[in-house]
């Protein structure tokens, strides 16, 4: 069980390898990649920041929280930041599981989690040379998620 | 009591600073620090009731703050 | 969108190459391993058979299914038939879309209706040199999908 | 007329033969025909009521089987 915020270009294959093993039936790998397309805007390319101590904190609490549920899972998950391109990874979720209900329904936690409450946010960079927050979330129902 | 407070991505953009620290009676709230960060900054620089953390945990408006605590105004989360 | 029976060792990372691009957001790659037991009892490999052409006609079938509820879903299947060791990758199915709720359930849906009604076979091979068929599936339903 | 019958896995084992030729009445059913290969196999070969699949396509007992078809006997799947 791994989490990371990185600097890097993502290696999902890797991470792939890294989940995988002789007790595991099933692997799924979930790849978030920076689309040429949003809302009807034409991107360029987007800027990826994170709150990166908390980011790692909140990432490390899903994957205990995803484990917790799914008994004997493998999961390893990176979060890349920095100026990525249309195409580029942005992030890489690896979930390895006995079974594959368990795997697909671990996978697509980690994700959903992220996406609600881990504090990255990107800024997207459009063909007219404008430049924009996404503001892909609603602040409402995270606090429940800490303390 | 002096608070550190951290601005991120939309915040920090506005308010043209990522960090500064902010004056604010001992026991005070995390609201009541950010109101106090909004008068600093200029109320259109934040929403009144913004997501919050302390020492990188999501936090209540209602928490009260200590001067070593390292308190994060948090914009809308767009990971992934 | 392809679909192949194959009698080579995978590569996964290839496939979900085939499948990204520029237009999608979300690219999922769910990989079937070898597991080194099944049912309580220690696997030392699997023996992978087919009806060829009915399993690429079947899996074809799938996939255009699988595509005319998800609009703008790129997909490639492999099944491996053959002998496989344990940790071997015996199916891979990559699927892209722009969102990842879409690629998600389609990824899912291939994988189930593959199990459900291509005509593959396994006989495991057994840590004390006896083998077996493997039913993992009844047949009651598989009918309907047929002429 | 004579049908050309594959048998796949578990029914070929137990057949020893992976491929027959079954002599049936025009016009018969696919259950006519899983019937006659059950005699020509000994009963414990093949269930009763098989998998077929006429052609590639699955098929139902009650389809009518022409000469030149491929029929396969198809036992429970388990692919993936």
């Amino acid at each position: 069980m791994r989490s990371a915020i990185v600097r890097r270009p993502l290696d999902a294959a890797a991470l792939m390898a890294e989940v995988a093993g002789a007790r595991h039936g099933a692997v799924i790998l979930f790849v978030g990649t920076v689309r040429e397309s949003n809302e009807g805007r034409m991107v360029t390319g987007i800027e990826y920041s994170a709150y990166d101590a908390m980011a790692e904190r909140e990432l490390a609490g899903i994957l205990a929280e995803v484990a917790a549920a799914h008994e004997g899972v493998d999961m390893v998950v990176e979060h890349r930041v920095g100026e990525l391109a249309i195409g580029d990874a942005s992030v890489v979720v690896a979930v390895a599981h006995a079974h594959r209900g368990e795997a697909y329904a671990a996978s697509r936690q980690v994700i959903e989690e992220l996406k609600r409450r881990v504090p990255i946010w990107k800024r997207e960079h459009y063909a007219d040379g404008t430049r924009e927050w996404v503001h892909a979330h609603s602040t409402a129902s995270v606090v429940e998620a800490g303390t | 009591m002096n608070v550190r407070v951290l601005l991120f991505a939309s915040y920090a953009d506005a308010a043209g600073v990522s960090e500064l620290r902010v004056e604010v009676t001992p026991g005070a709230t995390v609201g009541e620090l950010v109101e106090r960060v909004r008068q600093r900054l200029g109320s259109a620089t934040l929403p009144p009731q913004p997501l919050v953390a302390v020492n990188q945990v999501y936090a209540r408006a209602d928490l009260r703050v200590a001067e070593a605590d390292e308190v994060a105004i948090i914009p809308p989360v767009a990971g992934g």
